[in-house]
């Protein structure tokens, strides 16, 4: 019952891990299907992350405070029973905030159930651990997750509209880059800052060879 | 009478070569296109220089950005960028502004070609990413045409072709329609004979069926072309149009007008042929080229665009690997229960 | 030379030919070296047993080595003289191989020894083909080949029809035409002792269509009672190769890594079947063989019979060569394989010696482009593989998958795809270390 | 909720698996059921709201709806907003003084990328068309989609022609797009320029909707009378 | 309710609106199982026929739950059902036929919790499409499925002996293809009226 093998990594790194090392779109590229398609403007982005956020941290919770109670075999079932019902949740809480929002997100709020991103927390991780790292994992993934989900739908609006939230940053004649809010600029976009990503890691890696050598 | 002293060269056989060479090839085909290039501008007059130069230039450029970036040595010898940079050119609209002409022709070289490592590698049509792209980015720029053969075209330049980069063009009030379009929203069918000799409205480079088909027969009688590919798109879309126009003349355009409308001769003759994307063997390329020519008409037909040849060419790029792979010749002596897979 | 509607096989390439410069020189007797070196490894299988000593003299045509074993042969002397010594030579591959080095004698006759006749009317099919193995004959054609292992049939296994491969393809090359020109009556007594070991009905003489004047030969002076037809077939590489040969002539198609036998078939090389006929009446062995010598670098170009031994050094020198040769191939330019040094000998297997100056060599050094998959190799290949995925398959080093998919193995390295690959990918070496790479993995053959 | 001190290595009976199973589920039914009880009233006004702003938006001039259903027998009777499943609904507005505007109909229709769905004003008075609103659509952003915006294109709809003939069972003139700018009918929509496909999708989808109602609720006028 | 006709219905699943190539779905096994063709095939298949199950079963919950007026277990009853679904029918396919089991088998676990799978019953539900449309929409998406994954294996096959730089290697490299091949499917647009 104590940490993983390894020790137990400070508290503060299960939230960071997320952002960078292990964050889950640039790095794991996990959990993108359901949410690319909604990631065509900055707003709709940032809620689906969010939403997402929210089934995250608190599936993560449940899982990890009922993870002595759930017997092996069925455990999976129990997840996504869990999940579901957070889902479902977070599907009627959009609906009465707002119905513009609701309609623009459609029907990938509820396919946030089949988020591979969630399941797989819960399997690899919330099982494992106690609440508060399981929840502090779930945060750190969550602002991973929509920090990435956010920057695609930021990129994809800037240029396919010309706005970030619906506000105009550029003049007025601006020509939108309309495929950029088409489905082949989402995967141009997410293409784009993987290789950024890739670029980093390998540039990293190549600075960092010969100081970790010694090691 | 003495023995020979120097070295002797070790190769290994075999010792001699055909004299055919990729940049001659190359080179062959962007002679092939140059009385396609030269009617363009032509018939279009300043505009469509400023379109192809432009759009030859990025090309060149990009891709040797593009060398230096990945640490190749220098590829423009082989001219096969300076074909992707003037088919691409050829396919655009004559007024198109130029920033967009950079913006496309950066993307049909760094993401049409370089990403996939070069010559040889890119799955799709350089020059047709690059249309396809900025097909979906600027749908309004791309399908505004400007009239052909005015007669202030060699002094003045229409006003959108000048506009500052990512700002919206602004047209001049006279744009013209393309025959296709002319058929497909108002059921206008023109003159098959300006159709082939180019008199229309259309892309810098499509309007001359003629011109083109002479590049074509230039190619083929050189063995440096496919000529499977291109009949075999004529056949396609002359047998199912002419089929649809017998069923219902009102309707569906004849043959002719199929044929030598919009960017059909350009495509099946130069874009279809790259060797790159389109299949090896004979019996594959026959295949191929039926499938372009089915998914034209039924693009032409029953889609949404006026016109279809690009798609309908990305897609059976799309598919090349798997027609080369079905349709293999069978090796000597292999049994035929031994499928080639 | 169009010739449309004569039988041929499927793809194939139509190389510059360059022929008439030596095609319609007699075959010349060339002089002795002053040093033969006879390999006792010209042919496949184990080197001979060497039959003499150092300082031993010994005639022109006794036997200088025995064959060790079912594929080797019998070595005979090229010309009176004395043996030198006995040791390691370099070979045409670049390994070193056993050798009987002779020193002809200046001044003797140069008689050639009788040995014991094969009369065709009374020998067995045994007898005839033992009689094969002590002449030491290997196909002439280039492969080295014992003939006599090619004509140890199975009882079980039939053969009906005997090609006799005269349809030289490769470039440059002229002597098998040569031959038919010269030495009819030896073919045709080839194709007699042929017809009785294979059993076989009919023979037919199959010769490309630019060599009318061979057809034209053979086919006046073929006798009545020999069931032997020419057969003139389009001028096309790789032609002369045994499935080409045999799937133009019957129609048949040797099944992949199967024999000629397998489709009741049996090819000779024209000038195997000539030398068959010309030495068994006399129960002499292979001690010279025809070879053409020519080539932008050849002053004195030309067809001529050759003592097996002769250095290439001495040979160059004798025909006159430019001072700046720098390619020399042994074989056609299209199989034929580079000299590696002027020291190596001339064997049973060449059939040709092609030399090419600096200034009028091919350009060498080309730039290897990508593949852009223009499909020429596909059109070109004559065993309808598919050079270029065999190719990018073999830049990624996967012979295994080669070998599989791609029928690797039945590649017989013609050079047809490198020839006309536009991006100058040395395919044919590719496909070379490749199919050695997987004999040596014993997955295959 | 504390779990067993030491974790059990012999696999756990179905009791446990069961008990575990029942015990989420509960929990997960109750959060829900919950959950929705208590948003339940917030979305069914938005919608309300939403149904009311759209209904006035395509009726100008209406200030309060009641919405109807059509009955077996073709005529109207009224039913609550949102109607049974199956329901072929039509919405009546009603101006301050109660008079009927006219009737707010929902039609949907393929278009240049998917289904498109759109509620439209029609006003017997004018015997026309008076307003029409989007509610769903996938059209090409940037050019499709300015059968949403285009303020040229909308203004067709602010009184289209859909006068029955004299056998009052058909349109006497079927609604179609014309290019833009020969528009000369007032049955005659003006489309859109490079948008051609998305604007002919909204005539038919009127056209094909119109045809359906229009003789319908012309046989059943006095249904509607009835302020709410 | 919908009324449009089951060509338009199959050909805007399969092509307009492609469920990879314009809604994202299904992209895990589409970047993870698209780099052989042999395996493409086989997925597509196993898919197509999941998605034909789950569609059934979908439309099937989804008369339940009108009928007993509790919208707010859908989500949960679709995921439940159609995962135990799939699971009978691969332990009724392995019982029965050891060959398809073999074929498409192996793939059923990994498709169960497949968003194309979810993303296609609740689009059927929300499209209000009867037994008959659903059958065309599920037969359509797998269709279209199926030929977005062939097509970037073979591309991906293609690619994978060519020199491709290292930093594009990978995801990234496989979603340029995507975004490519969803460009050149912009050409079916307007197809389905």
């Amino acid at each position: 019952m104590t940490g993983p093998l390894h020790g137990t990594p400070a508290l503060g790194d299960e939230f960071v891990k997320g952002l960078w090392r292990d964050n889950p779109v640039f790095v794991q590229v996990l959990g993108m299907c359901p949410a690319l398609a909604v990631s065509n403007t900055a707003r709709n982005a940032l809620a689906m992350g969010l939403a997402t956020s929210f089934v995250l941290i608190l599936s993560n919770a449940v899982i990890s405070s009922l993870r002595h109670v759930i017997p092996k075999q069925v455990r999976i079932a129990t997840y996504i029973l869990v999940i579901a019902t957070f889902v479902t949740v977070v599907d009627y809480a959009i609906q009465a905030v707002s119905l513009d929002l609701h309609k623009a997100l459609g029907a990938f709020i509820s396919l946030i159930v089949v988020n591979c991103l969630i399941l797989g927390r819960a399997e690899a991780f919330a099982s494992k651990h106690g609440i508060g790292r399981s929840l502090l994992d779930g945060l750190g993934m969550g602002a991973g997750f929509t920090v990435a989900l956010f920057s695609l739908g930021a990129v994809r609006e800037i240029l396919g509209s010309g706005t970030l939230f619906g506000i105009q940053v550029f003049h007025a004649d601006f020509q939108p880059w309309i495929v950029m809010i088409l489905p082949s600029g989402g995967f141009f976009t997410l293409a784009a800052w993987l290789l950024v990503f890739n670029a980093v890691t390998a540039r990293r890696a190549r600075a960092a060879e010969p100081l970790e050598a010694p090691r | 009478m003495t023995a020979p002293a120097r070295t002797l060269e070790i190769r290994t056989s075999p010792h001699m070569v055909s004299g055919y060479s990729v940049d001659t090839i190359m080179f062959n085909v962007v002679v092939a296109l140059l009385p396609v290039t030269a009617f363009a501008v032509y018939a279009f007059g300043l505009a469509a220089l400023l379109v192809l130069s432009t759009a030859t230039v990025t090309c060149l450029l990009t891709e040797r950005v593009a060398c230096r970036l990945s640490g190749r040595a220098s590829s423009l010898g082989d001219w096969s960028v300076a074909i992707t940079g003037l088919l691409y050119g050829l396919t655009l609209p004559p007024g198109l502004p130029l920033w967009m002409v950079v913006v496309g022709g950066v993307v049909a070289v760094a993401l049409g070609k370089a990403l996939f490592g070069g010559l040889g590698c890119n799955p799709f049509n350089p020059a047709l990413v690059g249309r396809a792209f900025l097909q979906a980015a600027f749908p309004v720029a791309m399908t505004t045409w400007s009239p052909a053969f005015t007669s202030d075209r060699f002094t003045a330049l229409g006003s959108s072709t000048l506009t500052l980069p990512f700002t919206r063009p602004l047209y001049d009030a006279v744009t013209s329609a393309t025959p296709l379009a002319l058929w497909k929203f108002e059921r206008q069918a023109s003159e098959v004979g300006e159709l082939a000799l180019g008199f229309i409205g259309g892309s810098t480079g499509e309007t001359s069926a003629l011109l083109i088909l002479v590049g074509g027969a230039y190619l083929v009688a050189r063995n440096m072309m496919s000529w499977q590919i291109p009949v075999a798109i004529f056949a396609a879309v002359a047998a199912f149009s002419g089929a649809l126009h017998g069923l219902d003349p009102e309707t569906y355009a004849s043959p002719t007008f199929m044929l030598f409308s919009g960017g059909l001769m350009l495509g099946a003759v130069f874009m279809a042929t790259d060797m790159v994307g389109s299949p090896m063997t004979s019996g594959a390329c026959l295949l191929y080229g039926a499938g372009i020519g089915m998914l034209v008409v039924v693009i032409r037909v029953w889609g949404g665009m006026p016109e279809g040849v690009m798609y309908a060419i990305l897609l059976a790029n799309a598919c090349t690997i798997h027609l080369d792979r079905w349709i293999r010749p069978r090796v000597y002596g292999a049994t035929a229960q031994e499928a080639p897979r | 030379m169009i010739s449309l509607g004569l039988k041929s096989f499927r793809h194939g390439i139509h190389p510059p030919e360059a022929k008439d410069e030596t095609s319609g020189l007699a075959i010349r007797q060339f002089p002795f070296a002053p040093l033969l070196i006879v390999p006792l490894v010209q042919h496949l299988g184990k080197p001979s047993l060497p039959l003499v000593r150092e300082g031993e003299t010994v005639v022109r045509g006794q036997r200088l080595a025995r064959p060790d074993g079912f594929m080797s042969v019998s070595m005979h002397a090229p010309a009176s003289g004395t043996v030198k010594s006995i040791g390691p030579t370099p070979s045409i591959s670049g390994r070193m191989v056993p050798a009987v080095f002779l020193e002809p004698q200046p001044g003797s006759t140069q008689e050639v020894m009788e040995g014991t006749p094969c009369p065709l009317a009374s020998a067995t099919p045994e007898e005839i083909v033992a009689a094969i193995q002590d002449a030491g004959i290997v196909g002439l054609g280039g492969a080295g080949f014992p003939t006599h292992a090619k004509l140890r049939i199975p009882p079980e296994r039939h053969v009906d029809t005997l090609i006799i491969n005269g349809a030289e393809c490769e470039p440059y090359l002229t002597t098998d035409h040569r031959v038919m020109l010269e030495q009819r009556d030896d073919v045709f007594t080839g194709i007699r002792y042929l017809l009785k070991v294979t059993g076989a009905e009919r023979a037919i003489v199959a010769l490309e269509a630019n060599k009318p004047d061979a057809a034209q030969h053979l086919r006046s002076g073929l006798p009545g009672d020999l069931s032997a037809s020419v057969e003139v077939l389009r001028v096309k590489y790789p032609q002369g190769a045994e499935k080409m040969l045999i799937s133009a002539l019957l129609g048949r198609e040797v099944p992949s890594g199967g024999l000629p036998l397998d489709v009741h078939a049996l090819c000779v090389n024209v000038a195997t079947t000539a030398e068959i006929g010309r030495l068994l009446p006399h129960g002499r062995g292979i001690q010279e063989r025809v070879i053409t010598i020519t080539g932008p670098a050849v002053q004195h170009k030309g067809n001529y019979r050759i003592p097996i031994g002769t250095p290439l050094r001495f040979l160059l020198g004798e025909v006159g060569v430019e001072e700046d040769v720098t390619r020399v191939f042994l074989g056609g330019p299209m199989m034929g394989a580079a000299a590696p040094s002027l020291d190596i000998a001339i064997t049973k297997g060449t059939s040709g010696v092609v030399a090419f100056d600096a200034t009028r060599a091919e350009r060498s050094h080309r730039t290897v482009y990508p593949c852009i998959r223009c499909g020429y190799c596909l059109d070109a290949c004559p065993m309808r593989l598919d050079p270029a995925q065999l190719g990018s398959l073999a830049r990624s080093q996967e012979y295994a998958r080669m070998a599989d998919e791609f029928h690797l193995m039945d590649c017989f390295e013609c050079g047809s795809c490198s020839f006309v690959c536009p991006s100058h990918i040395p395919l044919v070496q590719q496909f070379r270390f490749a199919k050695a790479a997987v004999r040596k993995a014993g997955a295959h053959g | 909720m504390s779990g067993p001190p030491v974790v059990q290595e012999s696999p756990p009976s179905a009791w446990h698996m069961y008990r575990a199973m029942v015990g989420v589920g509960l929990g997960c039914g109750l959060l829900i059921v919950s959950v929705f009880q208590l948003t339940g009233p917030t979305i069914a006004r938005n919608r309300a709201e939403a149904l009311r702003r759209a209904i006035f938006e395509v009726l100008p001039g209406a200030g309060s709806s009641r919405t109807f259903r059509v009955a077996a027998n073709d005529r109207f009777e009224p039913t609550e907003a949102a109607g049974q499943p199956g329901d072929r609904l039509v919405h009546a507005g009603y101006d301050a003084e109660q008079r009927l505007v006219g009737l707010a109909i929902e039609a949907e229709g393929m278009g240049y990328q998917d289904v498109i769905r759109l509620l439209y004003g029609y006003s017997f008075a004018e015997d026309a068309v008076i307003g029409i609103r989007v509610l769903e659509s996938r059209e090409t952003p940037g050019l499709g989609d300015r059968i949403e915006t285009d303020p040229a294109f909308l203004a067709n709809f602010q009184r289209l022609d859909v006068a029955l003939a004299p056998d009052g069972s058909a349109l006497a003139n079927p609604i179609q797009a014309v290019k833009r700018g020969e528009k000369e009918h007032a049955w005659q929509v003006d489309g859109i320029t490079g948008a051609t496909i998305s604007s002919v999708a909204i005539a038919d989808i009127l056209n094909k909707s119109a045809a359906w109602w229009v003789p319908r609720i012309r046989r059943s006028l006095d249904d509607f009378r009835e302020a709410p | 309710m919908s009324d449009a006709p089951l060509w338009s219905i199959f050909v805007n699943a399969c092509l307009i609106n492609n469920f990879v190539l314009a809604y994202f779905l299904g992209l895990c096994p589409f970047l993870g199982v698209s780099g052989k063709l042999a395996t493409a095939t086989r997925m597509g298949g196993a898919v197509t026929f999941v998605m034909l199950v789950s569609s059934i079963c979908a439309f099937g919950i989804q008369q339940l739950l009108v009928a007993i007026d509790a919208p707010y277990l859908r989500l949960i009853s679709f995921i439940a059902v159609i995962a135990s679904t799939v699971q009978l029918v691969e332990m009724f396919i392995k019982k029965t036929s050891p060959a398809l089991f073999r074929a498409l088998g192996i793939f059923l676990p990994l498709i169960t919790t497949n968003c194309a799978i979810l993303g296609l019953a609740l689009f059927q539900t929300n499209k209000g499409f009867d037994f008959a449309q659903c059958l065309a929409y599920a037969l359509g998406a797998g269709a279209g499925f199926t030929l977005a994954l062939v097509l970037i294996a073979g591309l991906r096959e293609k690619l994978e002996l060519a020199t491709v730089p290292d930093v594009v290697r990978g995801t990234a490299l496989s979603l340029v293809l995507a975004g490519l091949l969803s460009i050149a499917f912009m050409g079916f647009a307007g197809l389905g009226g």
